[in-house]
């Protein structure tokens, strides 16, 4: 293939990514690094059916997995990051925390469909461990992925949605709704996953861009886009 | 097959049936105007209709959206006047569907009643007959072939489409979750026998219904003279 | 009476022309129509018909106005209770022979004359053929059939036998005339045959240069 | 605009040009033994047709991945002979798209066949005109409407798709990376602003040229006698 | 000379029937086929023709089997070298009065013969003109003209004069009986008109019950 480094990554990425991307750039001028945004999920079909890319930064550690389960992983699968579940509202006073969801005045709320998108299985258990969930399950719209459930709490359908808080960061959102962080206790951080794909492992420059991501020069990006450090 | 996936089965079934019904209802008397009259902005019209399709669905379903919100104008209106709202309901993925599915009905009726000769019309003013009683019982019977292109697309289409269905359904068992979503849902989850299972139903059950509909068709044949 | 004073645009073979038609024509006459190819006989038949709407002038059926361009009148085919047959027949395709007769029915008639017609005309055996597997006289006399089954006071009938072999021709044109009288109509029949013109014409149309002349022969 | 959507945009015009034509050479014999051959499985054939519709894109986009794969059949065949993979190529998502939008342009080419008079073939062919030269110069000519739907429902189709070119494509920049593709980016990533930019670009310039092609049509109509 | 000798089920208005034709035409004949509404006379021409496929028998065009039940020739109609006036025209409505006749062309043959043919058949001033704005009659004109202009030397015209003034008919029954000799072709002409037939048959072949009857005339 051609000596761009490609990488796929998960859609929630691309804020954070992108400004890696750049200050790498500034480092290693030369650099060529493409990167293709996308659901985990396309993006793990893709991989396993030969799609040309050397670096996978999924959203999650199941689709990791079954890339090395499926022999296309070249290396160990590696956290480079945590997310972390944020309760997201444009009309709403989320401040009050979890029990909002209990306010005549929220008719729908956003979360995730957990079975594709661990944010949504972290939100549900920590609804569950709440003993919230059961009491609200006719009011749950389920989006197909993390950003799909932005967009319903965004467009004002769903009062409320549970979302990463790197969407909640992200520039179009900030300033038109307010967000509530979910304690760790409550719900654990989604541990977001890389691994390098066959033929990845050959190429420095993809190497040497899978360190850069989780140097000390790459924590107060993360961090200022809303993610836990490993 | 489990219970689940048959119960999505038949709510997209429910969704095909009136979504079809709907867009009959809907282009019949559209597909009529635009090939009976003659008036200047007649190709804008045509191409209006086709822009349903050259957005990419989830962009499609992400603008009704937000136009069904209740911060917007149309939202507000449901509220207001039908106490209801579209978005995440059985009732917004049918509107939706609707809009998605119109080129594929109004297209082939209103080449349907181009091509038939004037004078069956003309024929049947001459005898009395009024313009409903002429669509129902000449125009209709004789457009037969375009009719049953036109429900094979829209059904068919139907039930393939979940971009814009996903973005307005909402993914709710039971009210907004139709195969196609569910088929995807497997995919995604990389649970590939449920999904070639789901699919290989979806597509079986698909076949028989298409070939039925096109039986229909067998051997019909216009010579006006 | 049918009073025609109008006037229209039509295209011929020496370029363009105007079709200025005015007659008076009595209640009750068996009119034949006749002039040269394109001289504007269907264009004539249409207008009565209301299918065609002429330029400028008025039509009248007895006391009603059918059509006035300076009053902006101008009844629709339903209303004129006109029975008009068509120089290609106009055969409905979805409809067998019987089918296609039994649709131009008005309503309130009995249905014995229907079947009448059917065997008058030699269709009973082929009452539910096809219409795209009728010949092109049986077509004819379907169409025929269809006109004369609704009963209507001012028939319009263009080249109605001229697809039809001579014995059965002069059977059909005996029905025209006998149906004629019996409805107490107003017949108007194109026809290019001059032994058919002379036997069924109360009086002639003749159409020539864009001008109508009538003429009484009984 | 930035330059990077204008070259999406002529990638898109480049997909949407390539498909339609490769869908009108591949649907008019089809359409045309459709509408003339009497069969018994035509009815099948007709659903057959019909069938990439009801399966979600993407899922469709799936299974075209896998066939595409260098283990499956299709794939080896590509690349032995070819010395190809269609997979992640623009040659690849030109395929999946002519898949997808074979019943748009088959069913109206079909149709219009159907609704000539088999006077039309027959005159010509005693005037000693092969079925070659009247299938051009009388038959096309006279479904033209047919044509111009079947071209514009193509075309429309083509730019809005995009579950089966993502899926197959890879969105790769200047390679699979297409117009609709690009506007789904743009939402998934929220940034709405600049997705109601493209979007509106997209809408226009299909809108404008969905009203040239239907333009072509104007007053067109056949009356036999 | 052409040898038929073909059995064909039809429909007629008395139920199933068979068509049994047996006859040797000599070249160069002007064969007037009359008989009934339904008889068989279009099937007929469109046996010869190649568009409809008899159920046994042998066709022979001179020397040349055209259609052979038993040994399974079927020549196609492109290839019988013959020209067909269809009873519904099949005019072209993509194309105009001009073009129409332009189309039958051969491509070998020069053009004057075509221009001639229209000013002939008075269709000068409607040589733009398009189709579905033609009167009855000028569309069997253009259509007699259609097939004049391939100069084949079997002609096959179904009522080709039927929807035409008198005046005109004369005329144009000139044509066909100048053109006849000129291009030596055998012409077979459908009527119901006795003048027509008295004036132009070589030859008449009666269609009656199912059979054939050829009785020459000069
Ligand atoms: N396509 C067809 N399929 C089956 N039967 C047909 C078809 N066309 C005509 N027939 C039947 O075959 C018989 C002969 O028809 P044909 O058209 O040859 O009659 P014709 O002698 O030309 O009559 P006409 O003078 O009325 O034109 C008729 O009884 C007619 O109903
Ligand atoms: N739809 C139309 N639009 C414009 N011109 C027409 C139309 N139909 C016919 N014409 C023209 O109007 C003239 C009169 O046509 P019309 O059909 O009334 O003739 P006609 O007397 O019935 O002739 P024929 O005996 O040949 O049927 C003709 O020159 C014809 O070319
Ligand atoms: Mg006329
Ligand atoms: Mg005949």
């Amino acid at each position: 293939y051609n000596h761009k480094v490609t990488i796929a990554a998960a859609a929630n990425l691309r804020y954070v990514l992108e400004e890696i991307k750049n200050q790498y750039k500034k480092e290693y001028p030369k650099a060529e690094i493409q990167i293709t945004y996308g659901s985990s999920g396309t993006l793990t079909q893709q991989i396993l059916n030969g799609a040309p890319f050397t670096l996978f930064m999924s959203a999650d550690t199941k689709f990791p997995e079954k890339i090395t389960k499926q022999g296309f992983a070249a290396s160990s699968i590696k956290t480079y990051a945590y997310g972390k579940v944020a309760m997201w509202s444009s009309s709403q006073e989320v401040s009050k925390g979890l029990h909002l969801v209990f306010s005549p005045e929220v008719k729908k709320i956003a979360i995730a469909n957990p079975d594709n998108a661990p944010y949504g299985s972290n939100t549900v258990k920590a609804l569950a461990s709440q003993q919230l969930y059961n009491k609200i399950t006719k009011k749950i719209v389920w989006g197909e992925n993390i950003n799909q459930t932005a967009q319903f709490a965004f467009s004002g359908n769903a009062e409320i949605g549970f979302i990463a808080l790197s969407l909640a960061l992200s520039p179009e959102m900030k300033n038109k709704g307010r967000y509530y962080v979910l304690p760790r206790e409550i719900c654990p951080w989604v541990e977001q996953a890389a691994v390098l794909i066959k033929g990845g492992q050959d190429d420095e420059e993809t190497l040497r861009f899978f360190k850069y991501i989780n140097s000390p020069a790459c924590n107060s990006i993360w961090e200022k886009y809303g993610y836990g450090l490993p | 097959m489990d219970l689940d996936f048959f119960n999505t089965l038949i709510l997209t079934a429910k969704l095909a049936i009136i979504t079809t019904l709907l867009l009959l209802i809907i282009s019949l008397p559209v597909a009529y105007q635009l090939a009976y009259s003659h008036f200047k902005g007649k190709a804008f019209i045509e191409a209006l209709i086709c822009m349903p399709m050259v957005l990419p669905p989830t962009v499609m379903g992400y603008y009704l959206l937000v136009a069904f919100s209740p911060h917007n104008a149309l939202g507000i209106f449901f509220e207001k006047y039908f106490n209801t709202r579209l978005a995440f309901t059985f009732k917004g993925i049918v509107v939706a569907s609707v809009i998605a599915g119109l080129p594929f009905m109004i297209q082939p009726l209103q080449n349907g009643f181009t091509s038939l000769p004037n004078s069956f019309r003309e024929a049947s003013y001459t005898m009395g007959k009024s313009k409903w009683v002429t669509f129902w019982r000449v125009l209709i019977p004789n457009i037969k072939p375009s009719l049953i292109t036109g429900i094979a697309l829209t059904f068919a289409h139907c039930i393939g489409e979940f971009g814009i269905v996903l973005m307005v359904g909402g993914n709710v068992p039971g009210q907004t979750r139709i195969a196609s979503i569910a088929i995807y849902d497997q995919v995604q989850a990389l649970n590939y026998e449920v999904a070639n299972q789901y699919s290989i139903i979806l597509f079986i059950i698909s076949f028989i219904l298409l070939t039925l509909i096109y039986s229909i068709n067998k051997s019909f044949r216009i010579n006006t003279l | 009476m049918i009073e025609i004073d109008i006037k229209h645009h039509i295209q011929t073979s020496e370029g363009k022309s105007i079709l200025d038609i005015k007659a008076k024509i009595p209640e009750n006459q068996l009119v034949c129509i006749s002039g040269k190819s394109g001289a504007g006989k269907t264009t004539l038949l249409r207008i009565l018909a209301g299918l065609t709407k002429p330029m400028f002038g008025q039509i009248k059926f007895g006391d009603i106005i059918v059509f006035d361009s300076t009053e902006k009148i101008n009844l629709s085919p339903q209303k004129r209770n006109i029975g008009f047959m068509f120089q290609d027949y106009a055969l409905f395709p979805n409809l067998n022979v019987e089918e296609n007769i039994f649709f131009a029915q008005p309503l309130n008639k009995e249905g014995e004359w229907a079947g009448k017609l059917i065997k008058i005309f030699d269709l009973e055996g082929l009452k539910k053929q096809k219409i795209e597997k009728l010949s092109g006289g049986q077509k004819q006399r379907v169409a025929l059939a269809r006109v004369l089954v609704q009963k209507a006071p001012i028939l319009l009938l263009d080249e109605p036998l001229s697809a039809i072999d001579r014995e059965m021709r002069i059977e059909l044109q005996d029905e025209i005339i006998k149906s004629h009288h019996l409805l107490h109509s107003t017949t108007f029949v194109v026809s290019h045959d001059e032994d058919e013109i002379n036997k069924m014409a109360s009086c002639i149309l003749y159409i020539k240069n864009g001008k109508a002349e009538l003429v009484y022969i009984k």
